[in-house]
């Protein structure tokens, strides 16, 4: 077995672990490391897979080397975001769905929606 | 290059598995910024001699680990500066 | 197994500890330090699959930017302290 | 003759590399595992890095190689200096021999409070 081909189970298993953590995680920013992670894991899969005989190929390099840089930019927006909602509602948690049944967790969340549908119901 | 490289290298690998233990384990998060330090100064070590272990020098790990060294400093201030606050009383029930 | 093999094989293994760490930590601020940890692992990686250019890529952004970005987040988002340790904290 | 005197800074720098590693595992406080951590930075990656640049083919590569050596020596210090005022002002309180508990233990638990 090959080095190369290591790195690439390797990435396998990082993406898996980092899906399972996106799924099942519920606090925002331990979902954000999960995506981290999952994308560095398909990195390595696409580096270490075009790497068979030895040689390195550029373009799976390049490709991966915009992936980081996109992963980076979609990190700084999705905390930009994650600090907003926690400056909105207080809420850290990405329990929206099930929550809102109760009332009392999503109450900050909850209150814009039927205000922006009035709005739009009177522009009509 | 003197055969030397890659065997010192892995060994500076097993020290960072040595000092893993510390960052799964030791107490309050300020150990764990110590150990991640340590990665870092060990992860600038093992690109320096990484880059000196083929045939030829590759001189473009020397910009990976000046990269390294630059930017592990700055993580490690940003937590200080503004992550580090005085631990909660839940911090001793931890692990 | 050569030298070359026990240090993909080790660093691999690091590498998926550090992950596994990253997400199943109880307690956030380790689970941000142990992604520090595995973004600097992942230079290494880098460099061993003959990507320097993905090295110094992964380096500045894996331990520097987004380390910074992640606790100034986790500052912003947790910054009050005796009252979020419970719920703000807690895993799943 | 240069094979020789690589090989053995190679070695000396591992040895530093190994000391900071044992004493960030085994010393009872921050303090004193920072100051490990300054013998790795220093020390360590000092030797290794004279080491290798023993070994370099050109003049350039040898002082791109000596120029990685001060950026960490300057990081060391700042992070040292950051890390240990900052633990000074949230009162963390330095490890004394003398204490009457078990310094590990005692060490651990002040560290953490």
């Amino acid at each position: 077995m090959s080095s190369a081909l290591l790195y690439a189970i390797a990435g396998v298993l990082l993406f898996a672990a980092g899906a399972a953590g996106v799924v099942m995680l519920d606090h925002l920013l331990r979902r954000v490391l999960a995506f981290n992670i999952m994308g560095s894991g398909a990195c390595l899969v696409l580096v270490g897979l075009a790497q068979r005989s030895g040689i390195p190929d550029p373009v799976p390099q390049a490709m991966v080397l915009t992936g980081i840089v996109v992963a980076v930019a979609a990190t700084g927006l999705a905390l930009a975001l994650i600090r907003r909602l926690h400056a909105q509602t207080g809420r850290v948690d990405g329990k929206g769905e099930e929550g809102r049944d109760k009332g009392e967790t999503v109450a900050g969340l909850t209150l814009p929606v039927p205000q922006a549908v009035a709005g739009q119901g009177r522009d009509d | 290059m003197t055969g030397l490289e890659l065997p010192i290298a892995l060994f500076l690998l097993a020290n960072l598995a040595a000092s893993l233990w510390r960052v799964l384990r030791g107490p309050g998060d300020a150990n764990r910024l110590l150990a991640a330090l340590l990665f870092g100064s060990t992860g600038v070590g093992v690109l320096v001699l990484l880059a000196f272990a083929g045939e030829r020098a590759v001189t473009p790990l020397l910009d990976v680990a000046l990269t390294l060294a630059l930017l592990a400093a700055i993580t490690a201030i940003a937590f200080a500066q503004r992550a580090w606050r005085r631990a909660t009383p839940a911090e001793g029930g931890d692990d | 197994m050569s030298a070359a093999f026990a240090f993909d094989l080790l660093l691999v293994t690091l590498l998926l500890l550090a992950a596994l760490r990253a997400l199943t930590t109880p307690r956030l601020g380790q689970s941000l330090l142990a992604f520090v940890v595995f973004g600097l692992l992942m230079a290494l990686a880098w460099v061993r699959l003959d990507a320097p250019d993905i090295a110094l890529a992964e380096a500045a952004v894996g331990a520097g930017l987004s380390g910074v970005l992640l606790f100034d987040a986790w500052r912003a988002l947790c910054g009050e302290p005796a009252d979020e340790a419970p719920t703000a904290e807690r895993m799943r | 003759m240069t094979e020789i005197a690589s090989g053995a800074l190679l070695i000396a720098g591992a040895f530093f590399y190994l000391a900071g590693t044992v004493g960030l595992l085994r010393f009872p406080d921050l303090y004193t595992r920072l100051h490990a951590l300054a013998k790795v930075d220093n020390l360590g990656l000092g030797c290794i890095v004279v080491g290798l640049a023993l070994q370099a083919d050109s003049f350039a590569v040898a002082l791109k190689l000596l120029l990685v050596w001060p950026l960490a020596l300057v990081a060391s210090a700042a992070i040292g200096y950051v890390i240990a005022r900052r633990a000074d002002a949230l009162g963390i309180a330095p490890w004394r021999a003398d204490h009457p508990a078990a310094p590990t233990e005692a060490a651990s638990k002040r560290s953490d409070a």
